[in-house]
């Protein structure tokens, strides 16, 4: 792998205080904790999918990688050097926040509300060339905007470029918010969800066009999505890594292929299994105990899955497994260590 | 107490703190204000020291005036929490008493007449949004823009004219007749407040509704639209139920927060109201009192209509915890 | 191509392989022609197509024209200078008629727009301005600023505007018409601008803010670019509302004769009517009082109507639809055409 | 134009025992000019599960709201739409008086929307709703509101909470279960379903779908389930219809479809949804969009992005014809299409049918 990663996360941890009572005296106030204790890295060019139930903290954890969130606990190091020490000042690298913010950008789930209403495209995509490269001409600017938007499939650019978002098809315009990230020259791009608001057969398509443009513009992807299938695909070609969340915890991760066919965590297991594929032979009744997800305010002790995993034993609920490393995965969960007493603890029943 | 209605309160309370500290400002350090003009007034009449002149000022503002400013709001507050305001220099009264005698019939004109307008405001507003696209919809539509353009003291003025002075069948002035009936909870007098009072609550209300029902009819329209209003047609409820429970009970929602700010400026409006009618309210006697330099007087109306308002929006904004379930369960700025 | 610094754009910025290298050229008078057709053009299009905006822009436009090329050409209105007491349309040279004092009616009302415009415009800039400044900073930025800019919108907002327009004009006894708008929407923006913020709130986590932030484009930008324009219709009626608040209020002002009755107003002609000429207890004296008040019901109602059909202008569908500029057939094809749809 | 009624020779499209019979239903908006639901004529089969597949765009709205003559205004349905009671009422929908028709809505034909949260009334409790409608249909709210209880306890969700909170205060997913309950209150025999799950996370919607099953079964309901996700439905549905361009290019069992589709669009739709199974690099996405109701391509819809096109498609449309037993498909080279647009995931089929044999 390469020398140093971009983006390096350790123990990160992301709470939401939410003020009760009167400017919050009175009842304490209730933290959600969204992200609890996550360590990933993410490396030059390199694809990083994070899956798991909406509430599950991935979105938290994706706007963190790229400086959106601030994290209330453990450290986010952009090659090498804390982002927030830069942020405040406080860092002895030559890095200005400036560089660091320009090069960590972000495409929205939906297409629709990520373009500006009341700006032309040629505005619009204007915007990341000021702030890149500021002493561009007006028509060098739209020469490469131009060039772009034909290199994503959209020409005549010269027309595209005069039409407001409302005159785009969903497709068009989440490639305009594409293009809006790449012309920044981006090192990470946080695709947060940013195909499941497309028509099916367009979701094909769009990931090919990321991946393409991967090699371009030299830029890693943060893949958020909730469809297993989707997220496989990106990050096979990608060749990246998936992380499953659940309940603010990264509770496995792996290179993609392995983790689909080999899933070394139940949530894995269970998320598999609610992926639809054509074989139709799998039916089999629920595989979780409860269907809805536990109160984020207060988690679950213990491993916070063993409220709904088909697997739970009473250890679960007393201990929380720490990550098991076997050959590149890595999972949360006793079933790993064929020593724990996990094994001999009985079954749980609620 | 549910943090909302906890926080509401606190707010009220801290309005009411800062209008009467500004009141207090206005008074006091207004260059060329109320205290000063008074003391050059009392200084035209003559015949007077620096003393009886600080003991006359003292009397009416109950403020001492050369005291340190921080000494005199302090005694302002504290007199302002027992209800003394100083008193009238017209009427040699305290101001506490020209205002208890006058405030009841200006809240009465001002509230009934903001009752009225809210209710015809919803019942013909939803009414049109049913009729969209008819020509009922676009003759209702037109004539309400045309009814608020006008303003409402001009409606009083072309109601004293043409209904009472020409037409005679109302009278134009006074709260009631005082040969029939003498003030009390006797009928004559019930019946004679209200005849009086018809002219005055009619021309604000004919100017208030039209603003108020065109809003209702747009907040209805976007509501009929929604999906909720189509499940429960297809749930079979019946068109009635559904006009009242599903589409007025979600389109009043925006329009109360409108309705709360209504209120603040319909209380201020009723001084030229009750010029134009003669009318006994506490706007006639800010009017007066304003014309003959009556300075406390003045002063104390201010800070008793100002509290007026904040205390009737606070109890409205109580209320919209009542009929937007979404608010008491969270604090969402919208509500005021 | 791997980047080698840290992070920093430096010379080695992307170039494209592929693609076409047009060069294009931005000349000053496309610029100029952009303008025109963005700002001047194409919202006339729309305003024009809507009959409210037809309506209220013509009023508008008339009283605009009375208040500047008539004010300027007709004679001012003094005492006897024409026959007294005469009715409206009787006499060529004074069309609506003379008052008692042998004014001619006509020069009262038309000498008396410019102030009431110059008072509208003042006021409603400085209400709707200084909404606009507190509603987006306190939407926009939250925290400290937020709650300290909504505790003193809403003391402003409790205080009932009549009575403190009074006591503020009484002691400051203004002359100048743009000083007296400002005073009599002393407290209106307070209203505008918690609806202001409430909108901002929404605005400011729309995924589109949020994009701009994370570029890094800074605060004072984003407001202009990205928020301000989403909130021009909201602002914009609110504008003209202000306007209708302003002609009520100076007019009730010069009616109680709180403003000096030294310069004309249709409230001080509606205050001679009913107190001096007696017009309220006979038919004939009817006229002094219709006429001043067809005169504030109109203008107003021109800017209500303006308002109406403005918001549209601000709508960019509307905008494209109307300028003829095609619309791209939906890819995936939208369910319902255009006619009807669920 | 179709020739009309096509009756009992299409057995894919007809039922010996069916629940609702739909001939040449048709929708228009601009009365004639154009379609957005253009001649349907199919059998919905008691207690089957159908799944209804297509793009959006393709009119599988339309179909699900004429079943209970639901279209909203200015909309106009055509054609017959019969309803066939278990106790052997046979029902015109179309011809049914306004009360009438409000009493069979809900009562024998109830829909639940894709919005949970825009289908409940934000200032009501959900407990509200319910009592509404038993009201409305002269049921008795107590026995009715034990049934609730039940129908929310298959649905894994306590229902003394549920009934008394207000739809803001519940998930998603609580929300979509609730209305599910809601709407199977009235017992009714046949639930329309329009992309009830289109707006939750994958495990959400896959559970859902679980419970959708045993509801079916205890409660012997047929279902109309409308969808833009083939994989998501072919695992719960009995029957699949494809519909393209406002029409139905292909009906037959869920299983038959997925391993040997006719229509070239379906095939191209399989080939085109990311799935598990299909190698990574034979997924090829659908070139060209769905075309709109005003400028539709004469002849086939499909034409102008079918690989088989030739001159008969570009100028007739193409009737049903039988591929299989109970399998149809409007499509002149539907032969051609099996080997001519290979299925990205035939190895799959393959080992999967040696092992077990039979597939479903």
């Amino acid at each position: 792998m390469s020398s140093q990663p971009v983006l390096s996360l350790d123990g990160v941890e992301v709470h939401f205080e939410n003020q009760r009572g009167l400017m919050g005296i009175g009842q304490e106030p209730e933290t959600v904790r969204a992200v609890d204790g996550v360590t990933i890295d993410i490396e030059e060019r390199d694809v990083v999918s994070l899956i798991g139930e909406s509430g599950c903290g991935k979105t938290t954890l994706g706007k963190t990688c790229i400086g959106l969130q601030r994290p209330t606990g453990g450290t986010v190091e952009y090659r090498g050097h804390d982002m927030w020490d830069v942020r405040d000042g406080k860092s002895d690298s030559d890095l200005e926040w400036d560089d660091i913010r320009q090069s960590l950008q972000i495409i929205h789930q939906d297409p629709g509300a990520s373009l500006n209403p009341n700006r032309r495209l040629v505005s619009i995509l204007s915007e990341p060339l000021r702030q890149v490269s500021p002493d561009l001409s007006k028509g060098e600017k739209r020469e490469r905007i131009y060039s772009l938007l034909e290199h994503v499939g959209m020409n005549p650019a010269a027309d595209f470029a005069e039409r407001y978002p409302h005159q785009l098809s969903g497709g068009e315009q989440q490639r305009v918010a594409l293009c809006r990230a790449l012309l920044m020259n981006p090192d990470v791009i946080l695709a947060d969800e940013a195909i499941s608001a497309l028509d099916v057969s367009l979701r094909v398509e769009m990931m090919d066009l990321m991946l393409d443009l991967q090699d371009e513009f030299d830029t890693s992807y943060v893949f958020i999505s909730h469809d297993l299938s989707n997220a496989r695909y990106f990050t096979e070609h990608g060749n990246g890594k998936i992380g499953v969340m659940y309940l603010g915890q990264l509770v496995e991760s792996g290179p993609a292929e392995q983790l689909i066919n080999e899933p070394k965590h139940p949530y894995t297991e269970v998320l598999r299994w609610a992926t639809p594929d054509l074989s139709l032979e799998q039916t089999g009744d629920m595989p979780m105990r409860k269907i809805d997800i536990p109160d984020p305010i207060d988690p679950p002790s213990g491993c916070r899955f063993h409220t709904r995993c088909p697997e739970a034993r009473e250890v679960c609920k007393r201990e929380t497994p720490e990550t098991y490393q076997i050959n590149g995965q890595r999972a949360a969960c006793f079933r790993r260590d064929e020593s724990h007493d996990y094994w001999d603890s009985p079954e749980l029943v609620d | 107490m549910n943090s909302y209605y906890l926080k509401r309160t606190a707010r009220a309370v801290l309005t009411v703190w800062m209008v009467a500290t500004i009141t207090f400002g206005l008074i006091r350090l207004l260059p060329g204000g109320p205290m000063q003009q008074l003391r050059a007034d009392l200084l035209r009449q003559g015949g007077m020291t620096a003393a009886e002149v600080n003991a006359r000022m003292e009397q009416y503002t109950s403020l001492v005036p050369d005291q340190p400013i921080h000494i005199q709001y302090f005694n302002y507050v504290a007199g302002l929490a027992q209800g003394d305001l100083g008193q009238s220099i017209t009427e040699q009264e305290p101001v506490v008493d020209i205002i208890a005698e006058t405030l009841p019939w200006t809240l009465f004109v001002m509230e009934t007449a903001q009752v009225m307008i809210f209710v015809f405001g919803i019942v013909l507003g939803a009414f049109l949004a049913y009729k969209e696209g008819t020509k009922l919809d676009s003759v209702g539509s037109a004539i309400s823009i045309v009814l608020s353009s006008i303003p409402y003291y001009v409606v009083a003025i072309l109601a004293v004219y043409l209904l009472a002075n020409i037409g005679g069948w109302f009278p134009a002035r006074y709260g009631y007749d005082s040969t029939v009936a003498s003030p009390g909870l006797n009928l004559p007098f019930i019946t004679s407040a209200l005849y009086h009072a018809i002219l005055p609550i009619g021309s604000v209300v004919i100017t208030g509704v039209g603003l108020q029902l065109l809003a209702m009819r747009g907040n209805s329209i976007q509501v009929l639209g929604e999906d909720f209003v189509r499940v429960a047609r297809l749930r079979g409820l019946s068109d009635r139920r559904i006009a009242t429970r599903y589409v007025a009970r979600n389109a009043i929602l925006p329009m109360y927060t409108g309705f709360l700010t209504l209120i603040a400026f319909s209380i201020g409006g009723s001084i030229i109201l009750e010029q134009i009618f003669s009318y006994p309210g506490v706007g006639q006697e800010m009017l007066q009192a304003l014309e003959n330099r009556d300075y406390p007087l003045m002063m104390g109306i201010f800070l008793v209509i100002t509290i007026a308002v904040v205390i009737s929006v606070y109890i409205a904004d109580l209320t919209y915890g009542l009929i937007d379930p979404r608010v008491s369960s969270g604090d969402s700025s919208e509500a005021y | 191509m791997k980047r080698t610094d840290s992070g920093s754009v430096s010379g080695t910025d992307f170039s494209f392989e592929k693609g076409s290298q047009s060069n294009v050229e931005v000349t000053w008078n496309d610029r100029l022609r952009d303008f025109w057709e963005e700002f001047i053009y194409k919202p006339g299009l729309v305003a024009w197509d809507d009959w409210r905006t037809r309506i209220g822009a013509t009023i508008t436009l008339f009283f605009l024209f009375m208040g500047t090329v008539g004010a300027y050409f007709y004679r001012q209105p003094s005492t006897n200078q024409v026959e007294r007491s005469v009715g409206p349309f009787q006499n060529p040279d004074y069309i609506l008629g003379t008052t008692p004092l042998g004014e001619d009616v006509l020069a009262k009302i038309i000498h008396a727009t410019p102030d009431i415009l110059i008072m509208i415009t003042a006021g409603a800039v400085w209400a709707t301005g200084l909404a606009l400044l507190i509603g987006v900073l306190a939407g926009y930025k939250g925290g400290l600023t937020d709650r300290a800019l909504t505790s003193m919108s809403d003391v402003a907002m409790s205080i009932p505007g009549l009575p403190l327009i009074m006591v503020l004009l009484v002691t400051v006894q203004p002359t100048n018409p743009a000083i007296i708008g400002g005073i009599i929407t002393i407290n209106y923006w307070a209203g505008l601008g918690r609806g202001l913020r409430s909108q901002v709130l929404t605005l400011r986590d729309e995924p589109y803010v949020e994009a701009s932030r994370t570029m890094g484009v800074g605060t004072l930008r984003i407001m202009f670019k990205d928020i301000i324009p989403n909130l021009m219709p909201f602002v914009l009626v609110n504008f003209v509302n202000a306007g209708r608040y302003v002609i009520f209020q100076a007019v009730a002002l010069y009616y109680l004769g709180i403003l000096p009755s030294t310069t004309s107003n249709w409230g001080i002609l509606l205050n001679q009517a009913v107190n001096q000429y007696g017009a309220l207890f006979s038919l004939d004296g009817a006229y002094l009082v219709f006429i001043p008040t067809i005169a504030i019901l109109l203008l107003t109602l021109g800017l209500i109507l303006l308002a109406q059909g403005t918001d549209r202008i601000f709508n960019p569908r509307v905008r494209t639809r109307l300028a003829g500029e095609s619309e791209s057939t939906d890819e995936e094809g939208n369910e319902q055409p255009a006619a009807g749809g669920f | 134009m179709a020739a009309d009624g096509t009756q009992q020779q299409q057995s894919a499209l007809s039922a010996e025992d069916p629940v609702i019979q739909m001939r040449n239903a048709k929708v228009t908006f601009d009365d004639g000019e154009s379609y957005v639901m253009n001649d349907i004529s199919i059998d919905v089969r008691r207690n089957e599960i159908i799944g209804v597949v297509g793009e959006s765009g393709s009119g599988k709205s339309m179909f699900a709201e004429s079943m209970l003559d639901a279209i909203p205004d200015p909309g106009v349905l055509t054609g017959k739409v019969e309803y066939l009671a278990e106790d052997g009422r046979e029902i015109d929908v179309l011809g049914l008086s306004k009360e009438d028709l409000r009493q069979m809505r809900w009562e024998e034909i109830s829909m639940v929307f894709q919005g949970a949260m825009s289908s409940f009334n934000p200032t009501m409790s959900v407990k509200g709703h319910f009592v509404e409608t038993l009201k409305a249909h002269d049921y008795e709210v107590e026995p009715g509101l034990d049934r609730a209880h039940e129908l929310l306890e298959d649905l894994y969700l306590e229902p003394d909470r549920i009934l008394n909170s207000y739809p803001h205060e519940l998930s998603g997913g609580m929300q979509q279960r609730a209305l599910i309950a809601l709407s199977l209150v009235l017992e009714p025999e046949v639930l329309v379903m329009d992309e009830p799950t289109a707006a939750l996370d994958l495990l959400m919607q896959r559970s859902i779908l679980m419970l959708l099953e045993e509801l079916q079964d205890k409660y012997d309901l047929t279902m109309v389930f409308i969808t833009h996700d083939l994989p998501l439905v072919a695992s719960l549905a009995d029957r699949l219809a494809i519909m393209y361009a406002f029409r139905l290019v292909e009906v037959g069992p869920a299983d038959e479809i997925i391993a040997n589709a006719a229509h070239p669009y379906t095939r191209a739709l399989l080939n085109a949804t990311p799935n598990l199974d299909a190698p990574l690099d034979e997924m090829r996405p659908i070139e060209g969009s769905g075309p709109a109701p005003i400028n539709l391509p004469s002849g086939c819809a499909y034409h102008p992005r079918c690989p088989l096109a030739d001159e008969q498609c570009r100028s007739a449309v193409p009737e049903f014809q039988q591929t299989d037993a109970d399998h149809a498909a409007a499509c002149y080279n539907w032969e051609e299409a099996t080997d001519q647009i290979p299925l990205n995931y035939e190895d799959m089929l393959d080992d999967t049918a040696t092992s077990e044999g039979d597939v479903a």
